[in-house]
């Protein structure tokens, strides 16, 4: 009976991120726009791109390899797979010990390894700009994303995600100066995976700062769609990701009464409400680096997540 | 026992009695063959003493563990290198370097060679293993001249004067360590007698004993080839008929490591004289480094492998120098092995230079491709003279480093240093010899392979696999080196 | 039932008897067939063999031969630790063999190379079948002078010739100073027998002095940075599948010769030898790959990647060493299990990598990347062979590269138990380069694919490649389908593994078969968990589920058109991404710490037609640090020497005399 | 008498040790052969000293040898060498004769003081005389190392083979004395043909022309 409900807990935590990933986008374009004193598109304006994009055809350079045909199925899939395995409302999900947060991150790392190669695969400068520019950010960012798995890792005594969100959800955590190096480290790291503000801007097409845009300039169609909404899982993945580990409260542990998952959905929503505004102010307050001022920028978060790993020692909390 | 000192007295006569017909003889089928036969009836005679048993030592011949390695060792070498010289100097006097007359000379002279070294190792008196030493010494400077061109006579000439030198001093020595002998054994020629020496050293004046050691040392050191007495070495070898070089490096030096051996043996008894260990370290240390740093810049291909001689000389005289089983062992099989190998080389050696008509590395190249029996030869002689299994050297090499290092890990420090320099020398020389782009003639050569691919297949049989008996045998002596 | 040792034994002496019949039939065309069936052959024996006692664990055997050392004779003995080493060497040679029936044909010299293979996969079984110091280091240094001669194959290339040098040199440095440890280890009674030493008792500034020897020794043949200057020279050099075998392989003999004297031989460690090697692996790894990133020829590329891996190795052995010393079993299991695992991973994907590069080479004659491009299309099968290689070495899911490292992070947090200060504050800093050098290859793999086989060709070479024969394909093939099978059934490859921890460590892994869903859980699943079969599954599934609501419910129509490249097409190839410039932002993060790395610029003024020029200029701080000074010594001192051999027959006497003297007074002086 | 017969010995034996020294002076090479003439003399007279005390009568004959072979024929050989070669007459030395004496006498100390180590159990009559003998030998060896002229080389291996000479006939007994004595002698008759037939000039390790001055090996 437990494992029947688990496994519709799972299920529809799939389904959730699926839904609300535009979602999410869409919010926060709409509250940039309002910053910006524009009224912008609907918040439910991702949503509409999708279907669009998804009715026309597919035009494919002649030179395209199989292997750029496949590469949007496989990120998405690998990034959808990997957003599945978050506890956004509930933890002790039927299946997240088979992938914990190290594996997380090397599925995101597997999506973009595919996104890179089909940016070189037609053989135009600009997927090539693209790709080497993104394989750049990566080599810093993976590394600062996995100090920070340590650090959590070492303090929760756990790379399974459940455990660590119920372990922080736990009172014995307190305050840690460790932690907050590890969540800025997060926060930064999150802001160059998902190419927004300051590091990459996902609205401009001009060459020379673009990265993500670039390397999936030849996309085109269903293709284009599968990664935008690849784009899309990935910013909810990683809201989710901080959400369940630094605020980890009213997340339902398993066996709960099917009322409080209606609470701490209606919780989840709320964060991410607040998430999407956060963002949206950082990045209409913040301008774009150069491109070589970005390793800079993930060093230090880098740097951060080693301190806050080293500094768990020191700082037994309170 | 009369069978036993026949077969001693054969070791003896059949190359003086062949010196004399060889002398006597023209032509060059003729006496190439019975160059052939006489090392051949040595060598059983050498053989025949394994079997039969020992004679009492007399007062001027003996027989005992330690030289009779020596002898099959001298004897065997002397054998394949008479085969090996009969198809070199064919191609010597078609080439016209050497005359019918000087060939005689040539043939008598190995025999009388082969007679003074086996004469050392059999005489059982410390005089007249010097007389003998130096006939050796003697016959070889006139065999190194044997080409009358003016780089043949001088290094001759040099050998002479060095050599000479040399047979003063370890005349002197020699003198010493009677009038050592003296008040202990009195007057006469019992004093000289090697036996009665080693039992009766112990109650020696060890001052003249030191004295004289250093003198012996130095006296026969510089045939050995250890540097800095070295001098004559490298010319001797480069200059001279390409047997006469591998006869050199294979046997004189065998010839008077075994005297030095002989009154290190000697000095060892006595307990208040100085132990010979630490000279003959220094002296082995010295010349290995000193080699090893030689070899890199030689562009003659004979003169390299003279260096090589004076390197392996350093190591085996390094190891006898540390003494004790291990060590000892390793030194006699090194030394096998090294005369083997070495005079394996230069058979290869002679083959390629008259092939290529020149000794000049730079103008050989790309053996492997153009005479891939020479140059895979040659290869496999480089590997196993630089200690690489599996072949013998290999196994000697082993012992020794690992037992220094054991003992006494300072020492072994420079001595691995310096066997990694002449490695990187030796294999500098090797891959631009055997490899690359061919250079020069690639005229097929008429070379007589046997006494190469016999002296390879011992070396490598030696490195995976030693008989038992020889084994005990070995160890056997190394105790009695102590 | 002969026991398994001899087995062994017999199947080195089958491949020694291939070298013979590879020297007797050398005039005979078919021999290429022959000696590599035979080899093939061989080699799948031993390997159900060393897999069979490795699985059954079956008790190690013992075996002696009257041959070596005459008093001591030479022993061989497979145990687990053997056996695991044995698999790997011979699954190695037996793809290589395979691959080379079909690769072999291409060659231009086959009897420069037929009879040293045979003698080269001997050499490398009897090193981990070896039992005494003898024995070992004669099969070690077979094992060298065989690799020696297989990279002085194609002879008549200068840079082959340089390279076989560089090698041999480094090669017996190596081996000198095994020998020395072994020295050591075997004390002046000369007790080399490994059970001898194992029974001998050692006194810690010994273990550590042999500690040291070993990493040079063993890290000269393995590649531990700054030793590993021999291996990029010479790995490429070689033909394909013996560099295969020697990255993929021989340097896990390396390794096998460092776990078996540190761990075994040596008896218990201290700590602080973890420290040593942690660091040294971790900067190895990553300087490695930072190397590998840079480089431009596609098999030194290759070579270089495996220095990073020997780091990772060498990092979790050094984690190993650091559980052991302080007692911690379960967590050096753990570790010891992890750099195992990753042994095995590294031996399969390194040889399919290298399989793949000498597949390009012969379909297009090139190793340079920058004259490739756009192989995809004329060699699918290879790239794709090549791209699962590429996916696995860079650690990503569900491929066996992953799950090794996995389990290595999982060791790296078992780090603050430990008691040392110094191990609780490095640790974490060498898992955060372990990290960086993951990342790292990643972008090493997709320039190296990416580069390679994907844009449009950059030369008519390129153009013309065809795809290559069948047996080369079937090597290829299997060793993909081993990186995936080893990459979704973990579990298994850990239980298999567990009897070498049990042997070496005294601990094992938890059995992991009976765990649900065949998913692996390190030390207890509240703390983590991995399972690939259904991280796959799920992949699979979204993928096929995504595939299909598209495909039923919107649009399926494709449209072949021109690039689209913001409205200007590229005239030419040529304007593509190179690999220099694909990997210039990394450059200039890193390069100009570790590379000393300098852009000149040279922009034409306005109006003057002369072409822009970008120039880099880059430094090998290694050889310019290390071995340049090194080498120029010798021959300084060479030089000087050199005098000596000019000097006048007075000068040569004035030098006996002297020694004469000196020693006289020595004498008069001491005694 | 014993005593007298020591005295004798001793005052031979460094009567041999003094002409060395004079040898070393030396800068003509006339004069340089006289002395050597001298020096021969002296041996003789020494050995036939000790064939009389020794009662060895085979001494004798190394006497005569050393009398007849190196006081006369040896001089007279090399003279008409010098004139025939026209060697120049004065010896450039290679190290200045100061520093050479100096040398000499450090080289006489060091003989003495190993020598001297040797316990009284040995004779002291064969004591001293091995003492004189190392000094001459050492003497020698440095005559050959600092003259660049190659008779006056000859000269010097002459001297050290007299000192050995010496140090065997001071050997009570000592077998084959003879023997060695005519193989020296061979040996020095060797060396002296040798520097006849290739006209060596100048210094000892050209062999004729200046063509092989260059060649010292590989120096092509």
């Amino acid at each position: 009976m437990v494992v029947i409900s688990d496994i519709f807990v799972q299920l529809g935590q799939m389904a959730l991120v699926l839904l609300l990933a535009p979602l999410l986008t869409g919010v926060v374009r709409k509250i940039k726009a309002r910053l910006l004193r524009r009224r912008g598109p609907s918040i439910f304006q991702p949503y509409r791109d999708l279907l669009r994009l998804l009715r026309k055809e597919v035009v494919l350079a002649e030179n395209a390899s199989w292997l750029f045909r496949v590469t949007p199925y496989v990120t998405f899939a690998a990034i959808w797979v990997a957003a599945a395995l978050v506890p956004t409302f509930a933890s002790g999900l039927e299946f997240n010990w088979s992938a914990d947060l190290i594996a997380i991150v090397a599925l995101l790392g597997s999506a973009r390894f595919f996104l890179a190669l089909a940016g070189m695969d037609v053989g135009t400068s600009f997927g090539g700009i693209g790709s080497s520019r993104e394989v750049m950010i990566a080599a810093l960012a993976e590394p600062a994303m996995l100090l920070m798995v340590f650090c959590v890792a070492l303090i929760a005594g756990s790379t399974q995600l459940s455990t660590v969100a119920t372990f922080m959800a736990s009172s014995e955590v307190g305050l840690r100066v460790s932690l907050g190096m590890a969540m800025i480290a997060l926060i930064m790291v999150a802001l160059a995976e998902n190419a927004r503000i300051p590091v990459d801007n996902p609205a401009t097409h001009l060459e020379l700062t673009m990265v993500h845009e670039a390397m999936i300039l030849e996309y085109s169609g269903r293709h284009l769609a599968m990664i935008e909404f690849g784009a899309f899982l990935k910013l909810l993945l990683y809201v989710s990701l901080i959400i369940c580990v630094f605020f980890p409260w009213q997340i339902t542990t398993e066996g709960a009464g099917p009322l409080s998952y209606l609470v701490s959905v209606a919780a989840y929503i709320f964060k991410l409400a607040v998430a999407s505004l956060l963002l949206a102010v950082f990045e209409t307050a913040t301008a774009k680096m150069r491109v070589f001022r970005v390793p800079e920028f993930l060093g230090a978060a880098l740097m951060l997540g080693l301190l806050g790993t080293l500094l768990r020692f020191v700082s037994r909390g309170f | 026992m009369t069978a036993a000192s026949d077969a001693v007295a054969w070791v003896l006569l059949i190359p003086i009695c062949a010196a004399a017909t060889l002398a006597a003889l023209p032509g060059y089928r003729l006496t190439a063959g019975i160059n052939i036969l006489a090392s051949l009836g040595t060598l059983l005679a050498a053989l025949s003493l394994f079997v039969i048993e020992r004679p009492q030592p007399g007062q001027y011949l003996l027989i005992d563990d330690l030289n009779i390695v020596f002898i099959v060792l001298n004897t065997f070498v002397g054998f394949t290198t008479s085969v090996f010289s009969a198809s070199y100097i064919a191609h010597e006097l078609e080439t016209g370097r050497l005359t019918p007359g000087y060939l005689r000379f040539y043939h008598a002279m190995y025999q009388v060679m082969m007679f003074g070294m086996n004469l050392a190792f059999v005489s059982n008196n410390i005089g007249l293993m010097w007389v003998a030493v130096e006939i050796a010494t003697l016959t070889t400077v006139l065999m190194v001249g044997i080409y009358r061109t003016h780089a043949a006579l001088e290094a001759a000439w040099k050998y002479f004067i060095l050599g000479s030198v040399g047979i003063a001093l370890a005349l002197f020595g020699t003198i010493l360590v009677y009038m050592a002998a003296l008040p202990v054994i009195g007057e006469g020629l019992d004093a000289m007698v090697w036996t009665v020496l080693i039992s009766r050293a112990a109650t020696f004046d060890p001052a003249l004993l030191n004295v004289a050691f250093i003198f012996l040392l130095l006296g026969y050191g510089t045939k050995v080839g250890l540097a800095p007495l070295h001098a004559w070495l490298p010319d001797a070898h480069a200059e001279g008929p390409t047997p006469i070089s591998a006869v050199l490096s294979g046997l004189l030096l065998n010839v008077a490591l075994y005297a030095v051996l002989r009154f290190k043996i000697l000095l060892a008894v006595n307990p208040d004289a100085i132990s010979p260990g630490p000279l003959m370290v220094t002296m082995g240390l010295t010349s290995l480094l000193f080699a090893a740093f030689m070899l890199y810049r030689r562009r003659d291909i004979k003169r390299l492998f003279a260096y090589s001689s004076i390197e392996h000389m350093g190591i085996i005289v390094f190891a006898f120098g540390m003494g004790g089983p291990l060590a000892n062992f390793a030194g006699l099989l090194h030394m096998v092995m090294h005369s083997l190998t070495k005079s394996g080389i230069f058979y290869a050696v002679g083959h390629i230079t008259q092939v290529k008509g020149t000794q000049r590395i730079a103008n050989i190249r790309g053996l492997t491709e153009t005479h891939p029996a020479l140059g895979w030869s040659l290869v496999i002689g480089v590997v196993a003279i630089a200690g690489l299994p599996p072949l013998g050297i290999f196994m000697s090499e082993f012992l020794i480093v690992s037992s220094t290092f054991a003992r006494q890990p300072l020492l072994a420090i420079p001595l691995v240093f310096g066997l990694l320099l002449a490695f990187g020398a030796l294999f500098l020389r090797l891959t631009s010899l055997a490899f690359g782009e061919p250079r020069g003639n690639a005229a097929p050569a008429d070379a007589s392979y046997l006494p190469m691919f016999a002296h390879f297949a011992l070396v490598l049989t030696a490195g995976i696999y030693l008989p038992g008996p020889l084994v005990v045998w070995f160890q056997h002596v190394a105790n009695l080196l102590g | 039932m002969i026991p398994a040792v001899a087995q062994q034994i017999w199947c080195v002496a089958a491949l020694l008897g291939t070298t013979a019949l590879a020297i007797a039939s050398s005039r005979s065309r078919r021999s290429t067939a022959l000696v590599y069936g035979a080899t093939f052959a061989i080699s799948l024996v031993a390997l159900a063999g060393a897999l069979f006692s490795l699985i059954a664990r079956t008790g190690a055997t013992e075996l002696t031969l009257p041959i070596g050392l005459p008093w001591l004779g030479s022993h061989f003995r497979l145990d687990a630790l053997a056996a695991f080493f044995l698999v790997v060497v011979n699954l190695g040679a037996a793809a290589a063999s395979l691959y080379g029936l079909g690769y072999g044909s291409h060659e231009s010299m086959p009897q420069r190379i037929l009879p040293f293979f045979p003698a080269f996969l001997a050499g490398m079984n009897l090193v981990v079948l070896a039992d005494d110091a003898f024995t070992y280091l004669l099969c070690w240094e077979f094992m060298s002078l065989a690799s020696w001669a297989l990279v002085m194959a194609h002879h008549r290339e200068p840079d082959n010739a340089r390279a076989g040098y560089v090698y041999l040199v480094m090669a017996s440095f190596g081996t000198l100073a095994l020998l020395l440890a072994f020295g050591l280890l075997s004390g002046a009674g000369g007790g080399y027998g490994f059970a001898a030493i194992r029974s001998a008792q050692h006194t810690p500034s010994e273990a550590a002095l042999v500690l040291a020897l070993m990493l040079l020794g063993a890290g000269s043949k393995a590649g531990l940075v700054p030793l590993h200057v021999w291996l990029p020279l010479a790995h490429p050099a070689a033909p394909s599948h013996v560099s295969a075998l020697m990255s993929g392989v021989m340097t896990k003999v390396a390794i096998y010769g460092f776990i078996r004297v540190v761990f075994d031989l040596l008896g218990p460690p201290s700590w602080s030898a973890g420290v040593v090697v942690l660091i040294l692996g971790g900067a190895t790894a990553v300087i490695g790959i930072l190397y590998a990133l840079m480089e431009n020829d596609l098999k030194r590329l290759l070579a270089y990647s495996t220095i990073e891996n020997i780091g990772v190795i060498f990092t979790s052995l050094g984690l190993a060493l650091a559980f052991q010393a302080n007692g911690f079993g379960l967590a050096a299991a753990l570790a010891f299990t992890a750099s195992l695992f990753h042994v095995l991973n590294h031996s399969f994907f390194k040889s399919l990598l290298f399989f793949g590069a000498g597949a390009v080479l012969t379909s297009t004659g090139e190793r340079d990347m920058e004259k490739l491009g756009g192989l995809i299309h004329r060699m699918p099968l290879t790239s794709f062979v090549f791209l699962v290689g590429c996916v696995a070495i860079s650690a990503l899911p569900p491929f066996n590269g992953f799950v090794s490292e996995w389990l290595i992070f999982q060791a790296v947090l078992q780090s603050p138990d430990l008691p040392q200060w110094v191990l609780k504050i490095m640790v974490p800093a060498v898992g955060a380069l372990l990290a960086l050098a993951a990342a790292l290859a990643a972008a090493c793999f997709v320039k190296a694919f990416g580069i390679t086989f994907l844009g449009r060709a950059r030369s008519p070479a390129a153009e013309a490649a065809g795809e290559v024969d069948r047996y080369s394909l079937a090597a290829m093939f299997s060793l993909a389908a081993l990186c995936f099978l080893a990459g979704i059934l973990p579990g298994l490859v850990i239980d298999a593994l567990s009897p070498v921890a049990q042997a070496v460590i005294g601990h094992r892994m938890p059995v992991q078969a009976n765990d649900a869903w065949l998913s692996i859980v390190p030390i207890e699943e509240s703390r983590s968990s991995y399972n690939g079969l259904l991280v796959f599954a799920f992949i699979t599934a979204a993928a096929s589920l995504a595939v299909y609501f598209i495909h039923r419910f919107a649009s399926r129509a494709i449209r072949r058109g021109p690039a689209w490249g913001c409205g200007f097409a590229d005239p030419t190839p040529a304007a593509q991404y190179s690999g220099a410039s694909f990997v210039q932002p990394i450059r200039r993060v890193f390069g100009t710490l570790v590379f000393q790395a300098r852009e000149h610029v040279d922009m034409p003024a306005p109006g003057d037609l002369r072409p822009a020029r970008f120039k880099v200029d880059m430094h090998d701080l290694v050889w310019e640090r290390l071995y340049t000074p090194l080498t120029e010594a010798v021959w300084f001192l060479a030089d000087r020497l050199n005098q000596l051999q000019f000097l006048t027959i007075r000068r040569y006497l004035s030098l006996v005399f002297a020694t004469l003297v000196t020693l006289l007074l020595v004498l008069a002086i001491w005694s | 008498m014993h005593n007298l017969a020591f005295d004798i010995a001793h005052l031979l034996a460094g009567g041999l040790v003094l002409i060395s020294f004079m040898m070393l002076y030396q800068d003509r090479l006339y004069a340089l052969l006289n002395i050597f003439a001298l020096h021969a003399v002296v041996l003789a007279a020494s050995v036939a000293w000790q064939a009389f005390i020794q009662n060895a009568p085979h001494l004798y004959v190394t006497a005569a040898i050393a009398l007849v072979f190196k006081a006369i024929v040896i001089p007279v050989a090399l003279h008409r060498i010098i004139k025939q070669l026209g060697i120049h007459r004065d010896i450039e030395t290679a190290v200045s004769i100061g520093p050479t004496m100096l040398a000499g006498m450090g080289l006489v100390a060091l003989s003495m003081v190993l020598m001297l180590r040797v316990t009284g159990a040995a004779d002291p009559l064969a004591r001293e005389d091995l003492a004189f003998a190392l000094s001459v030998v050492l003497l020698g060896l440095l005559v050959m190392v600092t003259r660049r002229n190659a008779v006056s080389q000859v000269v010097g291996f002459m001297s050290l083979e007299n000192g050995l000479v010496l140090a065997a006939t001071g050997a009570k007994g000592m077998p084959l004395v003879v023997e060695i004595s005519v193989a020296f002698s061979i040996l020095i008759a060797f060396i002296v043909i040798g520097v006849f037939l290739f006209r060596i000039r100048e210094r000892f390790d050209t062999v004729d022309v200046g063509a092989l001055d260059e060649f010292r090996g590989e120096r092509r």
